[in-house]
């Protein structure tokens, strides 16, 4: 396991922040937001993100994907973090695709992974039905019905699910296990509410009330799908650990320059100890953060029954450092880091929503003790 | 008058006096009564409240009577506000001509001056903001920049305040200017009362991260201040705004502790607790455990305080320790009601009225620990005064 | 409830400063270690506290003593703390003193306040069986047998163990409630071990086998002994944490002025920001010690049904604070921190110590948490 | 000869010559060669094994042969100590001298001073200590006042030294002297190689509040050091000082992770645990599992510098900040060691050998953040040289 990136991560990473900064900067997010935009971001981008070939980076070259892998998915999500992109690429993806290619029948990666990869359709990725994320939580259900079932239940804050054709759901099926679902959005008895949050994301609230699906609709190519579930989760958050990342780098390197050019009493604030030391701690705690990142993406690449370990601490670490950044960014900035006009405050809002989805530091810290035993 | 007979007096007045609608406590900012040349008031009874009290001079009681207030005593003051607490009373006018302008006034200036200014304070004919803080002077007041320009019998006032709060609804603005650009820094600067009812003063709401502020930019373009509305002599500004800036600080310390929502009763709003109540995450629920220590300990502390305060020990420098535990607890407050609500929390818009709330709360705690002084400048106060370290 | 001192608790303060001072330094501690002292405090400084009338600080006057109160008492040890003094006044004038008040007989009453009172005799308080502070966990057994018990179990690290004349002890009787038995240390079947700690401490672990006691050794006075017994340990709690303070006072104190003395690059080191903000961080943590620390102690004498709150709380903070005061202080001392000649290292080891003892800040917290009921 | 070669003659030979009791791992301080004029072997084996080393050159494998070395590139040296390492092979020899004197003395040394002193290093003859810090200069070294008078052939040196490892148990010392008084402080201190065995030096153990230590003051009164003995220039002692410093903080990246005790054994051996084997304190677990994080992540970010480094990204001023990270963790393990052991963690002394060793270890990883450099001069340099942030 290397902790340098290769030839091939190395391009892809310099190629994202180039087209990033041309394509999504942060004023492309501040305009959806400012637009009221209906689901949060932009398909022209999601285009474009399909012709750099984006969108497929773990979808198997069988299926019209570059198949990258999660390192290179976790690059991309870093630098979407830098430049605060709206985006379905975690939720369709790395979710929905991760969740295919786990947990599909062959069929069913053929019928959906080339649409994933050509950016031809949205996949949203339901798990939680409370505030706090809770994957053992899962009330929904999935009863049979003929050769097909009847889906009932609730999911909350999905990412992407206003502008998603389709949504994968946990349920539970009679045997009280979680398997997971495939759902039209469009499908008779789904109802979906938008949910307007801090960071201008556009998640959806779903109602499942008892919406017909085909047998097919279940994915089942998992021998154990609870596992699959579980294992897409982790690539989840080691995903969104290493977008929190890219948030924490940008609000620190632009605090950094902030604090080099801002003059009180005479010299620039950045020379006073009291934010020097500060700003050396949290540039020793991102170092920590970073490694945990890499650490966490590489495993999922390369020895993935280590995962939910890994991917727990990257994501504990990388929520509380994104966090600290913004909180010391507009500290730093001072009263303008307050108004709306600078952009540290979007980059504290984006920490803070990106850490709650699939599980905060605190609930992260609790994985890492039970996964090591005590 | 004895204090008994004092309070008796008083108690009945309020009883006949205090419009039934004006005996319930403060819901939202709409229900302050700000008073200025524009304002309208929210009710009739809002009205009748404040010209009632303003005639009483109780809505300054301890101003002398030739300036608008009712000349009571300390202890008199206490019992007027014991008596309209008893029967939840609200303040009939809250401004910062009331709470800066009109201590600074009384202290600085000339009778002539308070005859002019402070009657309409009193009376809530005249709403004041404060121009302080510009875009290159924040921790660093004296290092400011807006200049005023001596021409006969006024000041030609050029530049740009910022943090305003109400600027946009206020009609005259007390404002640090820079009127004597030879001296040291921290001499060079007058105090100056400027009407803003002129061409050459405009403002510009700011918005903030948490949403729509009070806050606004003023800019000033040959607006003029006149010589004898100048408190303090030219170059004596710096020494009435420190004044101003402890006594912010100083009644920090009788400010009440925390309200609003906190982490055990937003874990139970989104059901995030187990089947005994207790917060469902037990490593949350250790955070929130300390944030309550901490939270008991900071509220008894401005108790023992404002007790020693009382006693005659002061509060000094020690108010900027205060300050700085205040905005730095409430923050994690905040961060844990964050925590503890979820995804929740995270609402930004939405039908009910109330949504979004609870990030907003949150996002404007941040400023605590700006305003009024950095948690950086409290530290160094306390570092320099309290402590006595050397150097700097 | 007033936070200001009495002119009769201040003239205690003023008194027992100068007399600690004399009598009782930080070099006292060092000779009761550098001796081994075999039982860690000296007996001639406990008369010396009992014609001061400190041993009977919380005896009422018909028992000898002068009744003045937890506040008092906590004034008392936060100046111990500040001279790092050892001596059995915690566990003989506050515990045992507080448990046969609460839970005694009015013969037993009679029968020991007095001695307490007069500095005649030590006693010791025996709560906990295993490595951390438990209240709840208390496993020796007192068996009746004619009109007297047998009593068998172990308690460690008793506080003043290896002096003490008799030991309190928290045993369950049959009805399995906690009660508290009065036990003769020269008694057959008491084994007793010094344990030297790290603060230069001597405690005690007992061991009890088949010990017989009078049906005289219960403390029988209470209603509900266990209530008693809880008390007892609110007001331990507090008045160690009043301890802690003094200790995190001191070693404050001593920190500062030795950065206001101490040179490098040119400048004392109090004058680098870095310093000065950590300093000035700790001052404002220690206001909120101070205050907790003084409203525990006048809820026991005031308010006593407020006590299980207030005293955790105090003690959590307390905890906290002397140990940062003390980690703090050896890091601002720097090298020289470390060396045995100077005493700042003495604070952080009796901050430790004293933390530990009925119950860390972690524990504290945790029963604030139940108290505040969630 | 190809590395396999040198790899497969390597293998044999440590075959043939480690002796069996050499062939596991160090168990304590007391199993550590340091050699010295006053060294007693603690075995025969260990005699035969440094002896058979140092005829080899591989006390110090990368040293030209005529300084006692081996003469081996990087990589020979590498598969060494991997072949060392596979069989257990202790250490033959640990010192100063070959740590930190001799990368200086091949770096500022002239031949002869290199011929003089390089071998008695590599055979174990000589011990070295170092003299550095002193009562006055810590953290700020260059304001060392130990002062060097030229008498014609030799310093007569006067002053004190504090912190000097071993300095009881060492043959010569390396030192810092103030030889040119009106050079600026940077530029008047010589790098003075002084031999112990004379009446002018002597040294004093000093007691920690961990108990015993390895450390010394070492007294110079009127004491000889020959010019020849001086290495670099007059007044370059700071130079070849800083070198050195950089070099020990670089080393730093290499060690290895945390061993010993951590809470979560603590815990199960204090059996504060719950029925499922959980830290039985929610609050405390909480405390643990962020340090397991951290821990976790300090360990995977030493090798992810390592290898960075190894790819020739450099570790530069970034060996700072892990260098404030390690200590930091570590106290913090320590702490929660000692909380998660409660009463058990606070013996200090008892009947077993191993008793009080937890609160020893607690003690003294405190002083891992001041030596060293402390972590406030390791922000100091992440600050001015990683972020490059103004001022100072």
């Amino acid at each position: 396991m290397s902790f340098i990136l290769n030839e091939e991560e190395q391009m892809l990473r310099d190629s994202a922040k180039a087209f990033l900064a041309q394509s999504a900067p942060v004023s492309a997010l501040r305009k959806l937001r400012d637009e009221s935009d209906p689901v949060g971001f932009s398909k022209q981008l999601w285009a474009s993100m399909a012709e750099m070939g984006w969108t497929g980076i773990l979808v198997e070259e069988d299926h019209g994907g570059v198949d990258m892998g999660y390192a290179a998915a976790g690059l991309l999500l870093q630098e979407m973090g830098r430049t605060l992109t709206a985006s379905p690429f975690l939720a369709t993806s790395v979710l929905a695709a991760s969740a295919l290619k786990l947990a599909g029948t062959d069929a069913q990666k053929a019928a959906w992974l080339p649409k994933i990869a050509a950016g031809e359709t949205v996949i949203a990725f339901a798990v939680d039905e409370r505030a706090r994320h809770n994957p053992d939580h899962v009330e929904t259900r999935a009863t049979k019905d003929g050769n097909g079932f009847r889906l009932n239940g609730k999911k909350r804050f999905v990412s992407c699910g206003m502008g998603a054709d389709a949504v994968i759901v946990a349920a539970r099926t009679e045997d009280d296990r979680i398997n997971l679902f495939l759902v039209d959005t469009g499908a008779k008895g789904v109802e979906r509410t938008p949910r307007r949050t801090v960071d201008s994301h556009v998640p959806a609230d779903f109602a499942f009330d008892d919406v017909k699906l085909d047998g097919d609709a279940l994915l089942a190519g998992a021998e154990d799908s609870e596992t699959a579930y579980r294992h897409v989760l982790d690539a989840g958050r080691a995903c969104l650990a290493a977008e929190s990342l890219g948030v924490a780098e940008e609000a620190f390197d632009r605090t950094i320059d902030y604090i080099k050019e801002r003059e009180q009493f005479g010299q620039p604030i950045g020379s006073f100890q009291g934010l020097q030391h500060r700003a050396a701690h949290l540039y020793s705690e991102m170092e920590l953060a970073r490694t945990l990142v890499l650490k966490a993406l590489r495993v999922l690449d390369e020895t993935p029954s280590q995962a939910p370990l890994w991917c727990a601490a990257a994501k504990a670490k990388a929520t509380a450092v994104s966090r600290l950044a913004g909180s010391e960014g507009i500290q730093m900035y001072g009263g303008v880091g307050m108004t709306d006009e600078y952009d540290i405050g979007l980059y504290y809002k984006r920490a803070q929503a990106a850490g709650e989805f699939l599980g905060d530091d605190s609930w992260a810290a609790g994985q890492v003790a039970k996964l090591a035993g005590y | 008058m004895s204090l008994e007979e004092f309070r008796a007096e008083t108690r009945a007045w309020l009883e006949a006096n205090c419009p039934k609608s004006m005996r319930s406590p403060i819901k939202s900012e709409a229900d302050i009564c700000w008073g200025g040349r524009n304002w309208e008031f929210k009710s009739e009874d809002q009205r009748l409240w404040l010209e009632r009290m303003a005639e009483k001079g109780w809505t300054v009681p301890t101003w002398p009577k030739e300036y608008g207030g009712a000349g009571l005593s300390k202890e008199e003051a206490f019992v007027l506000k014991e008596e309209m607490r008893r029967i939840n009373a609200r303040s009939p006018l809250d401004s910062f001509g009331i709470w800066m302008l009109g201590p600074a006034l009384l202290k600085f200036g000339t009778h002539e001056q308070k005859l002019e200014h402070l009657p309409p304070i009193a009376r809530g004919e005249i709403r004041w903001c404060q121009g302080y803080s510009e875009p290159g002077a924040g921790s660093d007041l004296a290092s400011l920049r807006t200049k005023g320009v001596l021409a006969g019998d006024h000041y030609v006032v050029n530049g740009q305040k910022v943090w305003t709060s109400y600027a946009d609804k206020s009609d005259w603005i007390f404002a640090l200017v820079r009127t004597e650009p030879e001296a040291p820094k921290h001499e060079g600067i007058s105090f100056l009362l400027i009407d803003m009812d002129q061409p050459g003063v405009t403002t510009k709401p700011i918005k903030l991260i948490s949403g729509k502020s009070p806050f606004c930019e003023t800019f000033f373009d040959d607006a003029r201040a006149l010589v004898k509305n100048r408190l303090g002599k030219a170059g004596e500004g710096w020494t009435i705004a420190k004044y101003l800036l402890s006594h912010e600080r100083a009644s920090i310390v009788s400010e009440a502790g925390f309200g609003g929502l906190n982490p055990v009763t937003a874990a139970q709003t989104a059901g995030e607790v187990d089947e005994k109540g207790r917060i469902a995450d037990p490593i949350l629920r250790g955070k929130v455990a300390e944030l309550t220590i901490d939270g008991l300990a900071f509220e008894a502390t401005m108790r023992r305080v404002k007790e020693e305060a009382d006693h005659g020990e002061g509060v000094g420098a020690r108010a900027s320790a205060l300050k700085y535990l205040g905005t730095e607890i409430n923050k994690r407050r905040h961060e844990l009601n964050m925590s503890a609500l979820g995804s929740d929390g995270l609402l930004w818009e939405g039908d009910r009225e109330e949504d979004g709330e609870v990030a907003r709360n949150w996002l404007r705690a941040r400023a605590n620990s700006i305003e009024g002084g950095t948690s950086e400048i409290q530290l160094n106060i306390v570092a320099k005064r309290v402590l006595e370290l050397p150097g700097g």
